[in-house]
């Protein structure tokens, strides 16, 4: 794999809080405008990995790593890159719908108006598409102005989404961003993932096993820190290399 | 924030008197600021009460511009003012009869000596004399609960020097207060308790207090209007003071404020409890203040 | 940007080191004055002689006449909110409806909200007068109406904070213990008292703290003489009311009386000092005790 | 009779006794508002509430009093407002688990037992002799801001923790610096709760007299402030000079400046429990 | 069946929590000296019918029941039955271990020493062997006076087994009693509870399948507040005669 086809990679990554290791020597490299799967049991690493793609894990006292994560070949861990920058590359979504309580139209362009942006127009515009690239458009396109917890837990993630596009990152990182919500809202979650991947690459964790198959290119297996398996969905579902792997996906633990 | 009542008339004079000190002066110098205040309602007149004590130490250093005095100024303090470059004048503006009270239920004592009072306040009864009867033998054997002026009072001085015999020196072991209503307040509810303070506390609480005649040797005396006035109230009769800095009497509306107090001391004295001085007297400490303030005026400039 | 972040997070940083500021200060006010009070008067005299009559002819500078007052009234404020407050936080937790709770607590919590002035005067004008009516030797100030009436006051702190205590010991203990036929009453003191024991010390400690530093409940109702006595009936003095008194009176700048004030104080805040911290330390040590 | 009967009697006992302790509370409560109410309600009207102070008790006002106490309490609000709530801030959303924010936390527990009237001589020795300010409003309303500083830091926190960490997340992920999340996410969404905290220390600073007292504060300012340089009284100074006075007239005074008082600190209480509830309600993380 | 065989009885039983009906007309005859199990799906009504049978529910707020409970033939809920003397009669074991903070010996003469017992003698007799019972006295008897908090998971639920023999009750309620504990502690708790039905009645309710099967004489299917079935174990586990019983029992659902 040469650095020009991955988007996004991890060479020999460890990753601590405190004298807590979390992830073991972590190598992989994610395709640009793939969806890219993280699976494995509670407690095996996948958040913490997938949060030090955007430099999350930051404000968390006593985490650190040793090793490289190279975004577009370059190290988002060197002393010269800006955190802020860098979030607004790699946007995120989280498990649980977090909007802010305030209204859908300040939920969307949040991200833009802190960086300094005031232009009514461009705002109003830059929130219009993201609302219609989440798919959202047409449900809260008359209430901009109504607070966003009023909207239901599947809107309330696609607005997420939405507020992470409005950025115009070109990575979307995604903790279990259906976990919470119900059948139907997941559909609506996946759907849009398949629409978004069009454009941007995508990362996302999941504990659901279907629906890892159902949406992503890549999958990658993780367990007790480790990287265990990295291959093309496909091939990891049917003819999984690893026993661990076998096991955890014909659901014999987790 | 809003203002005052501002009444029409009046004089136009402005700026701020401050004034401290002592507590038992306090009523007379209090209704003459608050009748003040018709007069020049925008003079903002501020009466504080730390005792004679306590006002004069701020006044020798200038702090303020007039100190209310129930004795005279003593060497120590005449001597900071000296040091500060500040001179004064004192002006008497009434008489006070020290009043010895009890609670209205004591039913044993009916006069008292000034032996017997300097019996009980003396240095020496300090944790000793504590019982009703170590004072006089048919008096119940019960606790007795001191209540007097406190340390920083001019009275707490004209009484330890009148009574003891010595200025400044007194058991320590009473409930002392420089604010006389709070003596007031202990010896009206406390059936055991005996004090002292100014007439004038005297007579706006008579109907919870009991005055005391003392036997000065020429048999005992109550306190009175006429008693004081004619000095048979002794040892404990006395005059009321203001001192006025000269400093102060500079400023225009601080000799306006003298001179209105000076006419209307006479009148709230006697209203507030205490005696008027003759009507010459006024005259004269109104002379003595003018003298001061021209003579204050050359050496200021 | 960043440059501003820094600004920000030193202005913020400063503010909170303000607060050391603040403690830094206040230990230098009270040592400062009072190295100079003890370089005059030996601290073997300040805390052995049994009189405190430093501003009069006859000097003696025995705090314990001051400590004896103000361990009186607080002994008596405890003596009244301990039993009443933590029946209340009792019966609250173990008998009461939740519905009855929520609206009696926060009633309960006026008392703590009213200015302590308005104890005095009430202490002063309405207790004494009481008591006076069947305690014949009582005088008008006295440590006893002063202390009921602080006591009073903290009892929402004693059955707020204890019942929060009962309230975080689990369930399945109070289950366990009526599981094997306990009253609610023997559930409260067999199993739920014992097991929020350091919730409730923390509370009891608490209020001592507030009503050693208590001032004018006790300067307008509990006398100003100091008297090295446990007799409740007569005058007394605390070292807050001793500092009130003094600072009626205005005693001027750098005499040994407004040192004194300060000694008194030094003492007033070793005490709470010593309270505040061991309160926090046992909430500190068995707080996790139930997660 | 069996020790399971004694047992019930006890039981039965206790929740009498229970029900008994809760209500003595709230009686006493009610008794001497009930007192404080029919001695001093008469006396409030329009003369008492913009008269200045007087010799006679039936002429006397607590304009001063209560111009004092609206000006201590705007003043300290102004002071301890954004210090306590830069500092509770700092100590929530910056400080690392240290040793110092340990000790900082130590030091604010501290400080918020610390007896008021230990303010007030930290206020003398510091402000008025130090400083060399005087007994002037600014002064009490200093005195009475680091009083309350605690209190107001502590509220701060709590308030601020309660904001989901999910929301700081959100605010971070879109590239926010941790001061724009601050700003922009977690003080609107703790506003409420700080709010009320302010608003109970305030109530407190209201009702405080001794500090006053010890830095100096004067019973007979017959003029309204104007300016912090000022000297002032308060309502609970006001308060406490009337009821050392032994005439009944005063008295009722007193009992009236206290319902004036008491008006003033339930109002701010009752603001804080208002916004508490508002703010309850309103916000479902 | 009549009364004298069976020693605990409900008949049109519901219960309330406030507005919601979490139990309805139960109707059921425990024998005496068996060990009956209640299984069923989480919420519905298990815990609710066991805490029926001691009172345990008088104290939430808003709980009441229509319908009669009898206990040996005399209704529990009658207004002369006092509820601490239920109580001792028919003893009850938690879900998670609950000994109270105190020593061992005192966790277990608790229960007589609230009735007012003070003799050393007996209190330490009834501890002995009811600890004995509990098979627990020799891994505790040299440290007596030990924090029972000190012990482990399994000893503590022992613990609290032993603490509720010490009364001497008649009936036993155990509600999930190993559901906390590790393989080992629970293969214990199963054989002390075999030992114990020789001299008790025992209600066990269980989430595990298994183990009903292997400590049950009967069996209760629960679901969404009704008791769907009620029958011999072996032949509830055999032949169902339910659908949703035979569904729950094959792990389709719960
Ligand atoms: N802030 C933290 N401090 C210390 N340890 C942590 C922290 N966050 C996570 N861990 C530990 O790091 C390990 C990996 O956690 P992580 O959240 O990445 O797991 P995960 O695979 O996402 O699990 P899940 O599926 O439950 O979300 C776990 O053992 C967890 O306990
Ligand atoms: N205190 C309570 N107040 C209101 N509803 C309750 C209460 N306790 C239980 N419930 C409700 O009653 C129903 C039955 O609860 P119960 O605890 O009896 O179920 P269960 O079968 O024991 O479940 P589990 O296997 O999870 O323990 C549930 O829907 C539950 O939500
Ligand atoms: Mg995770
Ligand atoms: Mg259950
Ligand atoms: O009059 P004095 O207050 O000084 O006693």
């Amino acid at each position: 794999m040469t650095k020009k086809q991955s988007k996004l990679e991890a060479n020999n990554l460890d990753a601590y809080y405190g004298d807590f290791q979390a992830l073991k020597n972590i190598n992989i490299a994610m395709e640009e405008k793939a969806v890219t799967a993280f699976i494995g049991p509670s407690g095996c690493g996948k958040s913490t990995f997938l949060r030090t793609l955007n430099r999350m894990n930051d404000y968390i006292d006593g985490f650190r790593i040793q090793g490289q994560i190279l975004l577009d070949g370059r190290d988002i861990y060197a002393t010269d890159v800006r955190v802020d920058e860098l979030r607004k590359e790699v946007g995120m979504v989280f498990q649980k719908p977090n909007p802010f309580p305030k209204t859908i139209y300040e939920n969307v362009v949040y991200g833009l108006k802190i960086q300094g942006i005031k232009d009514k127009k461009i705002l109003q515009e830059a929130c219009e598409k993201s609302l219609q690239q989440a798919a959202l458009w047409n449900e809260v396109k008359d209430k901009l102005d109504k607070s966003a917890l009023a909207l239901s837990g599947g809107q309330q993630q696609r607005l997420c989404i939405a507020r992470a596009l409005a950025i115009q990152p070109s990575v979307i990182l995604m903790d279990e961003p259906a976990s919470a919500l119900d059948p139907i809202s997941t559909a609506k979650i996946e759907e849009l993932i398949h629409e978004l991947k069009k454009n941007y690459t995508i990362v996302i964790v999941t504990h659901n096993m279907q629906q890892a198959g159902r949406v992503s290119d890549h999958t990658a297996f993780f367990y007790m820190g480790e990287l265990v398996e990295y291959a093309k969905t496909k091939t990891m579902f049917t003819s999984p290399s690893d026993t661990r792997t076998q096991n955890y996906i014909t659901g014999r633990f987790g | 924030s809003c203002g005052g009542n501002t009444e029409e008339g009046g004089s136009d004079m402005s700026g701020s008197i401050s004034i401290d000190g002592s507590s038992t002066v306090y009523p007379v110098t209090e209704a003459v600021a608050e009748e003040y205040r018709a007069e020049a309602p925008d003079v903002k007149v501020t009466v504080g009460v730390s005792g004679t004590g306590g006002g004069m130490k701020k006044f020798s250093r200038g702090e303020i511009d007039i100190v209310n005095a129930s004795r005279s100024i003593n060497d120590s303090e005449a001597q900071t003012a000296k040091e500060n470059g500040i001179s004064y004048v004192q002006l008497s503006v009434a008489y006070d009869g020290l009043t010895v009270v009890v609670h209205p239920s004591n039913d044993w004592v009916k006069d008292i000596t000034v032996a017997e009072l300097k019996k009980m306040w003396e240095p020496e009864a300090q944790g000793t004399i504590t019982r009703w009867n170590q004072i006089r033998p048919e008096w119940p054997d019960k606790e007795i609960h001191l209540y007097g002026a406190g340390v920083e009072s001019g009275t707490y001085d004209y009484f330890t020097e009148a009574i003891v015999g010595k200025s400044h020196s007194s058991r320590g072991d009473y409930t002392a207060s420089e604010d006389d209503n709070v003596l007031v307040q202990g010896v009206s509810t406390d059936p055991l308790a005996l004090g002292f303070f100014g007439y004038a506390y005297y007579e706006e609480n008579k109907g919870k207090l009991k005055a005391i005649p003392v036997d000065n040797g020429a048999g005992p005396v109550l306190p009175s209007l006429e008693t004081v006035k004619d000095g048979s109230y002794a040892p404990l009769s006395r005059a009321l003071f203001l001192y006025v800095s000269s400093k102060a009497v500079a400023r225009p509306e601080v000799v306006d404020f003298i001179n209105f107090y000076l006419e209307n001391a006479g009148e709230l004295a006697q209203e507030v409890g205490y005696i008027a001085l003759p009507d010459n007297v006024y005259n004269e400490q109104k002379q003595k203040f003018e003298q001061f303030a021209t003579g204050a005026a050359t050496a200021n400039q | 940007m960043r440059v501003q972040e820094k600004i920000i997070e030193g202005l913020l940083w400063l503010s909170a080191a303000i607060t050391i500021l603040v403690t830094a200060s206040i230990i230098w006010v009270l040592l400062s004055e009072s190295i100079q009070f003890f370089s005059e008067v030996s601290i073997v005299r300040f805390l052995t002689e049994k009189e405190w009559t430093p501003l009069f002819a006859d000097k003696k500078f025995g705090i314990m006449p001051l400590v004896a007052g103000t361990f009186l009234t607080t002994a008596i404020a405890i003596a009244v909110a301990l039993p009443i407050g933590l029946t209340i936080a009792i019966y609250l937790n173990e008998y009461a409806h939740a519905r009855f709770k929520t609206i009696i607590k926060p009633l309960l919590e006026v008392l703590a909200t009213i200015p302590t002035v308005v104890y005095g005067f009430f202490a002063l004008t309405v207790v004494t007068p009481f008591l006076q009516s069947f305690i014949p030797g009582l005088a008008g100030f006295n440590a006893l109406s002063a202390g009921i009436v602080m006591g009073v006051m903290i009892i929402p702190m004693i059955s707020s904070l204890s019942e929060d205590a009962i309230s975080a010991v689990p369930r399945s203990l109070r289950e366990a213990a009526y599981g094997m036929g306990s009253t609610r009453l023997q559930t409260a003191f067999g199993v739920m008292v014992p097991a929020a024991s350091s919730g409730i010390l923390v509370s009891v400690i608490l209020a001592i703290s507030r009503a050693v530093g208590e001032t004018m409940i006790v300067a307008i109702a509990a006398g100003q003489q100091p008297r090295l006595t446990l007799n409740p009936l007569v005058p007394i003095e605390t070292i807050t009311t001793y500092i009130v008194q003094v600072s009626m009176g205005d005693v001027p700048h750098g005499s040994l009386e407004y040192r004194t004030i300060f000694a008194a104080g030094m003492t007033l805040f070793v005490f709470t000092f010593l309270l505040n911290n061991l309160s926090f330390w046992i909430k500190k040590k068995y707080q996790e005790k139930y997660d | 009779m069996t020790n399971s009967e004694k047992n019930r009697l006890k039981d039965k006992a206790f929740q009498v006794f229970g029900i008994f302790c809760t209500f003595i509370g709230l009686v006493v409560l009610a008794i001497f508002l009930i007192d404080i109410v029919i001695e001093g309600v008469g006396r409030i009207d329009w003369d008492f509430m913009t008269s200045l102070p007087s010799r006679r008790a039936a002429r006397a006002g607590i304009l001063t009093a209560w111009a004092g106490t609206l000006w201590i309490l705007v003043l300290s609000a102004l002071i301890a407002f954004p210090l306590g709530i830069a500092a509770g801030i700092y100590l929530e959303e910056y400080a690392k688990k240290t040793k110092l924010s340990d000790f900082l936390e130590i030091n604010i527990a501290n400080l918020a037992g610390v007896p008021s009237i230990i303010y007030g001589l930290l206020g003398l020795e510091l402000f008025v002799r130090f400083m060399h300010l005087g007994p002037v409003l600014l002064v009490g309303a200093l005195t009475l801001s680091l009083l309350i500083l605690p209190i107001v830091i502590v509220t701060t926190r709590e308030a601020i923790k309660a904001v989901p960490r999910t929301i700081r997340d959100g605010s971070f992920a879109l590239g926010a610096s941790k001061w724009q999340t601050v700003w922009n996410q977690v003080l609107p969404a703790s506003f409420g709760g700080i709010l009320t905290g302010v608003i109970l220390a305030l109530s407190r600073a209201v009702g405080e007299a001794a500090p006053l007292i010890v830095i100096g504060a004067l019973a007979y300012v017959p003029f309204v402030p104007k300016s912090p340089m000022d000297e002032f009284t308060v309502l609970p100074i006001q308060i406490f000079n009337w009821t050392s006075r032994p005439q009944a007239a005063f008295l009722t005074n007193a009992a009236a400046a206290i319902i004036v008082l008491l008006l003033i600190t339930f109002l701010l209480n009752g603001i804080a429990v208002y916004l508490r509830h508002r703010q309850q309600k309103k916000i479902k993380w």
